[in-house]
């Protein structure tokens, strides 16, 4: 595979982190490009922290939470997939492409589901390529504003 | 009797019951109508009702103590947001008097200041205006220019299923009976660009804000107010950048806390002193919103909104297999 | 602040595809890291001591781990830390082992990875603030959810050991799937003379309150404070009148009706109490085959009833059970067994389950101990037992092996020779799985001293002929194919989870796979527990198990509960919601979407706000991503700690650049 | 001194000169907007109206870095931390091209907070000195205009480095200051002498389109007076929304906050624009707000700029008379009709508590 991309992970606790955990004691190997962030249910995840992340850069957003019906929380993830599919629509609005983000559920039993998942997203994001960044490209009509800081050197 | 003689009538009656009446009265001149608080009988004759009464007064409706009793007068979009207020119990009922119009459609300033520069003309100059046969007609800079209202209408009228108060308690005037339909061309026609294209509109759009965020204080759903997380510390969601990661990034925050509540009546994009066309992302939202519950925010109190509830097994979320 | 970050070897473990030293010295540039290293075993004393060394040496204000998973380690490491002085929230993890180490063999990514799940600790850590638990009473009831074998160990341990013990059972007696046994290997001893002063036990024991009949509704509440909605189901006969006296069976006309204790193979009366032992000894009417119900007319069993206990009104029945613990023991049922086309998917009656053989061996079974096939009530002479159905099989998504079929059919194949002394049995198999005391000697004796045909290989077709059951399989270790004509054909088919076991974890809230068997907390160190406070495990709802394993998760389950309410008080765990009250705009929209009934109205200073009752909190943080103000924030989980994840991540490559 | 001519078909070549040494910033639209971009060949300057954002950013910007700094551990003992800060002021030379008059006299409003002899203000002053101001005098104001009231006039170059006024052809170029003189060293501009009279009438006739001006200065004292009546400040806020529209886009709003914004180990001290119509602008620590309401918040704005500071200044109001915050507020909140109600409404006596 290519250079590495940014691809960050919301996983909840009970199923889906549990069930990266699951892949990681079976030594099912992946691609190495993701990142896991542990949130305490699907549910928790605003989906201000999948725009914040993919705005702030990065490259892919994988969310996954317990199936439905199997939530440690009850209703977590019912909450979860009506404001995440409302995300993942809304995306193309602002010129991001919906591939970017996905979200799916894992359960804790399912290492080689999760192995599958982790792969097939990252081909995708692979397959898109690199981000692009609504604050790159105008740097320089920025900075002749005065208005975007010079990093230190 | 006129419609606004017969509002006037009706807020006169009303008014012992009430600490104050939101309406609308003249402004600083013949093209701005301004926001008019009425306490007393003296202050009725200010009223104003007529396609230049722009604003959605119910913004102001979260902004007194539950104590009040406030009347506001409200045009059939703004009546949603009354709904909507009521739904998420911000408002009470038996503390808001709604006095409700049927309304044709408002000028978009907007509009109206760039058919004038076509003619070389500005807005800002304008001496008088008035309404004759379906046209805007004003005097500026020594030219009498007439606009049809069709040309100079605010888009949200074109496509407004809503010309009639949803809720009232005194309803001025004849209801309207058509409404139109809202198949969200422009979003459709938006999206017809590449992802680029779209990311380099909000790029270059996003670059004139100057984060006065009056976006947010104008809508009426904006109800965090002095502690937007958009400001804060903690949360700490935004740095005090003003890159444009940090400024788009208001928006989704502006965007994605009205989902399944904006009722699209535009304020955050009228508002804007930089002319940044906000609406569009609510629309987006809205388009899927309806498409995916069958909702339209702001026209049942008593409505579950969609992204407070939810099915054990969705019927239109098609969950995607790996 | 000041942060120490120990990057564990684990052996090679996480050492061999990671370079942990780099990764040590790269955490020693971050912000807020005053010391880093590698360590051996982080989670070894030497390695705890060395980081509570540390904290005190260094003055540290928390500490980073960077080896296994939290699920794994981090309570261990939280108390670790507690040990050095700093408050147990004062620490993060860096899963570097299960999510790096074993899924990546490019050393050089591997450990940029583990760099930046450090890196991310360390600043989510930045942003922890010390939590302080609550205490709260417990209710020192405990629920057992079925009333198998190990349903009536735990029960009877727990009551035994003084707690009140609310036992709920689905079918209308105790006894599960051992109840139907004949006999039990390796053993061969009498199934029911074993069970049986048991359940005499479960009846009689002051502290057990047992609901037959009865199945769980709903359940609400937390450790400590259960309530559960038991709905005793109608048997249209007061047991509390009812003395199981059997005159009502004896009358009942309708005696077609299907009998499900004897797994189909007989019939029973529409009223009936299910075999002689059942406990509660009570009758109850099957609505489906009772004349009464069918038309109308009828009602003789009303009328012989000495005690007048019959009452066809009667309506399900809602009562609450408050307990402070639940175990789940609802066991196994077998599998869809007809989707083996093959061995004649259910059609032909002399291919039959193991446990309707069992039923047919047991003397108080339909044919009173005479093994006679179905088609003809003959005595059958060839009989072939074929293993593994729907056990270790991928074409029909059964992959796991239910363990105990190997020692039941030797079982079975010893008995039958009993019975029938001129019979001979022919046993396909595909290994012979008997580990355990005594069970590969029995499995010999089956083979050895019973005579046993033992054929590895598998069946590729069962089919009829002239009033025979042609077997037609492989010999694997002959290379031959063979072919047998049996007169019966008994299939070892394999378990799942029983019927209702994932709407049953739905309601406890724990995990299930997707046979039906329940989640443990941990496959080797939590095997009773689950991952929701105050549920455990026994028996083969937790995966197939024989007796023994099934009696010993019963009393482990019971010793889990027993150790929980060692205690007067529990801790709650302060990772709940937080409001700020100045952020709160009392839109209450935390209520609606909170799962738990944990957040309430109140009043400040003439203003709606909303308040976390903190021991109902579950800490699931639904109402921090509801909450538009971020007013209400989920502690050790708060926009903020996330944010600084977020932020250290993608920061990072502008820092390498 | 000479009066320049530059003809209407010269304007892009001149400021592709001026563009050549220096970053120009000139008015374009983008939609309905009107706001200063930097100039490049092709950019059409708006010159036939007043631009919605001033040109403030050119010296004070929306944000900035007043510094930089990086932290460094020891690596004998990572928890000693030193801390190396960078000061890091961003002054390009700069014109900024086609304001109004009004939008350069902003900057005197500044001048006398952020450049004096007690306090100066360095990243400010650098940027002041490295920009010049070419304007354009009105010659036909907006109606809400109103600069003839604050003191001035259309065509008051006081803070302009050089002035310009539309007439015949093309515009009229007068140096305004010192250093507009290297400014108008091109021989793309011709003598304009001629031209004076002609532009004269423009003035006059953009002065007389203002209409009679009013006078101010009594509500130097009638808001003191009316500080305390709260009942004023509640009637005439009552509409106001609390964004930062009026304050952001005033040419004379100065406010600003400072942050530290971190990254790792390094990060920036930012100095952002503030708005006093923000409550955030004086919430306290504590929790406690000096400014709970938006009638004292608004009464904060109309008071400094009307009478608090004219009375620390001697004299000048904190206001250009652009008219931004009226014709760019969202609900059109007139400070013009505070400021005369401040000075004709009677004074409500204070409830004896």
């Amino acid at each position: 595979m290519d250079k590495e991309l940014r691809i960050v992970g919301f996983l909840c606790n009970w199923c889906s982190y549990g069930g990266a955990d699951t892949a990681g004691v079976g030594r099912f190997v992946q691609p190495t490009d993701l990142r896991i962030i542990r949130m305490p249910c699907s549910g928790r995840i605003d989906p201000l922290f999948v725009l914040k992340t993919l705005i702030g850069g990065a490259d892919g957003v994988l969310v996954s939470g317990c199936h439905p019906r199997d939530c440690h929380y009850a209703e977590g993830n019912y909450y979860a997939r009506r404001r995440l599919e409302v995300l993942k629509r809304f995306l193309p609005i602002i010129g991001i492409d919906p591939g970017r983000f996905e979200y799916t559920w894992v359960s804790a039993s399912e290492g080689q589901r999760w192995q599958h998942v982790v792969t097939s997203f990252t081909n995708q994001i692979h397959a898109l390529g690199p981000v692009q960044r609504i604050g790159r490209q105008s740097l320089a009509k920025a900075c002749s504003l005065g208005t975007v800081l010079e990093p230190l050197a | 009797m006129s419609l606004q003689d017969e509002l006037k009538a009706q807020i006169v009656k009303r008014l012992p019951e009430l600490d104050v009446v939101i309406g609308w009265g003249q402004g600083y001149d013949s093209l701005h109508r301004t926001p008019l608080f009425i306490t007393s009988e003296a202050d009725v004759d200010k009223l104003v009702f007529d396609p230049l009464c722009v604003h959605n007064l119910s913004t102001y409706l979260t902004r007194y103590g539950s104590a009040k009793r406030i009347g506001v007068v409200v045009k059939g979009c703004d009546s949603r947001s009354v709904v909507e207020l009521l739904q998420e119990k911000l408002i009470h009922r038996d503390k808001v008097m709604v006095f409700g119009l049927p309304c044709e459609g408002v000028a978009d300033l907007g509009k109206v200041k760039r058919a004038l520069a076509a003619k070389d003309l500005d807005m800002g100059r304008v001496r008088a205006a008035s309404f004759a046969d379906g046209d805007l007609v004003v005097t500026v800079s020594g030219q009498e220019i007439r606009l049809p209202m069709a040309e100079v209408q605010a888009d949200k009228c074109g496509r407004c299923r809503y010309h009639n108060a949803v809720i009232h308690d005194e309803f001025a005037g004849q209801p309207i009976t058509e409404a139109a339909p809202d198949t969200y061309a422009d979003v459709a026609a938006f999206e017809e660009q590449t992802l680029e294209e779209r990311m380099e509109f909000w790029r270059e759009q996003m670059e004139r804000c100057v984060r006065c965020y009056a976006c947010r204080n104008a809508c009426p759903l904006c109800v965090c107010r002095d502690y937007c997380i958009g400001q804060s510390r903690e949360p700490n969601w935004v740095s005090q950048r003003d890159g444009l990661e940090e400024k788009f990034f208001f928006q989704m925050i502006h965007a994605t806390h009205l989902a399944g509540r904006c009722t699209e009546c535009g304020e955050c994009e009228r508002a804007c002193p930089v002319d940044i066309p906000l609406l569009l992302l609510k629309r987006k939202l809205g388009k899927e919103i309806l498409e995916l519950f069958d909702y339209r925010a702001g026209t049942d109190p008593d409505a579950k909104p969609p992204l407070l509830n939810f099915k054990v097994q969705e019927d239109t979320i098609n969950e995607r297999g790996w | 602040m000041k942060i120490g970050v120990f990057v564990c070897h684990c052996g090679s473990n996480i050492a061999g595809t990671v370079d942990v030293v780099q990764v040590a010295e790269a955490a020693k540039s971050m912000p807020e890291v005053a010391f880093a290293k590698d360590t051996m075993y982080a989670c070894s004393e030497p390695g705890q001591q060395g980081i509570i060394d540390a904290i005190k040496e260094m003055g540290l204000d928390g500490a980073v781990v960077a080896s296994c998973t939290p699920r794994m380690h981090g309570s261990t490491f939280m108390r670790t830390v507690a040990r050095a002085g700093l408050n147990p929230y004062m620490f993060e993890m860096a899963n570097i082992r299960e999510h790096v180490s074993w899924i990546g063999k490019d050393k050089v990514a591997n450990t940029r990875k583990a760099i930046d799940l450090v890196r991310m600790a360390v600043a989510k850590l930045a942003q922890n603030k010390p939590l302080y638990s609550q205490s709260f009473s417990i209710n020192k009831r405990v629920m057992i959810i079925g009333g198998g074998v190990a349903g009536i160990q735990a029960a009877l341990d727990c009551a035994d050991g003084g707690l009140q013990v609310v036992l709920v059972e689905k079918t209308t007696t105790i006894g599960g799937k051992m109840a139907k046994l004949d006999k039990t290997f390796p053993t061969v001893d009498c199934s029911s003379c074993i069970l049986g002063p048991r359940m005499v036990d479960v009846a009689q024991h002051p502290n057990i309150t047992l609901h037959a009949s009865a199945e769980v509704d709903e359940v609400f509440g937390y450790v400590g404070n259960y309530q559960v909605e038991v709905r005793k189901k109608a048997t249209y006969v007061n047991w509390k009148t009812c003395t199981g006296c059997g005159a009502c069976m004896e009358k009942c006309p309708s005696k077609k009706s299907k009998d499900p204790f004897n797994e189909l193979i007989g019939t029973t009366t529409a009223i009936n109490i299910p075999f002689p032992q059942a406990i509660p000894k009570r009758a109850s009417i099957d609505r489906d085959s009772c004349i009464k119900f069918k038309t109308g007319k009828c009602g003789i069993c009303a009328k012989v009833c000495p005690t007048k206990a019959i009452d066809y009104d009667q309506q399900d029945e809602m009562i609450t059970e408050e307990v402070g613990a639940i175990i789940a023991a609802t066991g196994f049922d077998l599998m869809d067994w007809h989707v083996y086309g093959q061995y004649g998917a259910g059609r032909y009656p002399d291919v039959i389950t193991s446990l309707q053989y069992e039923r047919m061996l047991s003397a108080s079974g339909p044919t009173g101990g005479h093994i006679k096939r179905p088609s003809d009530k003959k005595e059958p002479k060839t009989i072939v037992f074929i293993q593994c159905v729907g056990s270790r099989d991928k074409s029909v998504g059964r992959p796991y092996c239910t363990g105990f079929c190997c020692m039941y059919t030797a079982k079975q194949a010893i008995l039958t020779k009993d019975h029938i002394p001129d019979s001979e049995s022919y046993v396909f198999y595909m290994d012979i799985r008997a580990p355990g005391k005594m069970y590969d000697e029995f499995t010999r004796r089956a083979m050895e001293e019973y005579g046993a045909k033992y054929i590895r290989g598998r069946v590729s077709m069962v089919y009829p002929q002239d009033g025979k059951m042609i077997v037609r399989g492989v010999d694997t270790l002959a290379g031959a194919q063979v072919e047998v004509e049996a007169d019966l054909v008994v299939l070892a088919v394999g378990a799942e989870g029983a019927a209702g076991s994932a709407q049953l974890a739905e309601k406890l809230r724990i995990s299930y796979d997707s046979y039906g068997f329940f989640m443990e907390g941990h496959p080797k160190l939590k095997p009773v527990e689950t991952n929701t406070a105050g549920v455990y495990l026994a028996g083969c709802a937790q995966g197939p198990k024989d007796i023994p394993s099934s009696v010993a998760q019963g009393s482990a389950a019971a010793a889990k509960v027993l150790s929980l309410f060692s205690k007067d008080q529990l801790q709650s765990d302060p990772q709940v919601s937080k409001v700020d009250l100045k952020r709160c705009v009392g839109c209450m929209k935390c209520a609606i979407t909170c799962p738990f009934g944990a957040i309430k109205e109140t009043e400040v200073r003439g203003e709606i706000k909303a308040q976390v009752i903190e021991t109902i909190c579950q800490g699931c943080g639904i109402c921090t991503s509801t909450c538009r103000q971020g007013a209400i924030q989920l502690q050790n989980f708060t926009d903020n700690q996330i944010l600084a994840e977020v932020n250290a991540l993608l920061s990072s490559e502008t820092e390498e650049a | 001194m000479d009066a320049l001519f530059l003809a209407d078909d010269k304007l892009s070549a001149w400021l592709g000169e001026l563009a050549a040494a220096r970053r120009v910033l000139v008015p374009v639209r983008e939609r309905e907007a009107v706001v200063f971009r930097p100039y490049a060949a092709g950019v059409t300057p708006v010159l036939d109206r007043q631009a919605n954002v001033p040109p403030k950013a050119s010296v004070f910007p929306a944000s900035e870095a007043l510094m930089s700094f990086r932290y460094t551990k020891n690596p004998e003992n990572l928890g000693q931390v030193a801390v190396e800060v960078h000061e890091t002021i961003d002054a390009p030379p700069t014109v900024v091209f086609g304001g109004r008059p009004c939008d350069a006299r902003g900057f005197l409003v500044f001048d006398r907070v952020y450049d004096t002899p007690k306090i100066q203000d360095t990243a400010y002053k650098k940027r002041r000195e490295n920009t010049l101001f070419v304007t354009l005098a009105c010659d036909d104001p907006q109606n809400t205009c109103f600069c003839n009231s604050i003191g001035s006039s259309p065509y008051d170059a006081t803070g302009s480095d050089v002035l310009l006024t539309p007439v015949s052809g093309g515009y009229l170029v007068e140096c305004a200051s010192e250093r507009g003189k290297e400014l108008v060293e091109s021989k793309l501009l011709s003598d304009g002498n001629a031209l004076r009279e002609e532009a004269k009438t423009v003035h006059a006739s953009a002065l007389s389109a203002l209409g009679p001006a009013w006078n101010p200065s009594p509500a130097k004292a009638k808001l003191i007076e009316k500080f305390e009546d709260m009942g004023f400040w509640e009637d005439v806020s009552a509409k106001c929304i609390s964004c930062g529209a009026c304050t952001y886009l005033c040419p004379t709003c100065y406010c600003f906050n400072v942050t530290d914004e971190r990254t790792g180990m390094k990060g920036e001290r930012i100095r952002t624009w503030d708005t006093c119509m923000s409550y955030l602008f004086t919430l306290e620590a504590s929790g406690h707000n000096p400014r709970p309401t938006k009638a004292h918040r608004l009464k904060n704005r109309v008071g400094h700029k009307f009478s608090y500071y004219p009375e620390i200044h001697g004299g000048p109001i904190a206001c250009c008379g652009c008219g931004r915050c009226i014709s760019l507020c969202p609900v059109s909140v007139d400070i013009r009709e505070i400021v005369r109600l401040s000075i004709e409404r009677p004074t409500a006596k204070p409830e004896n508590k």
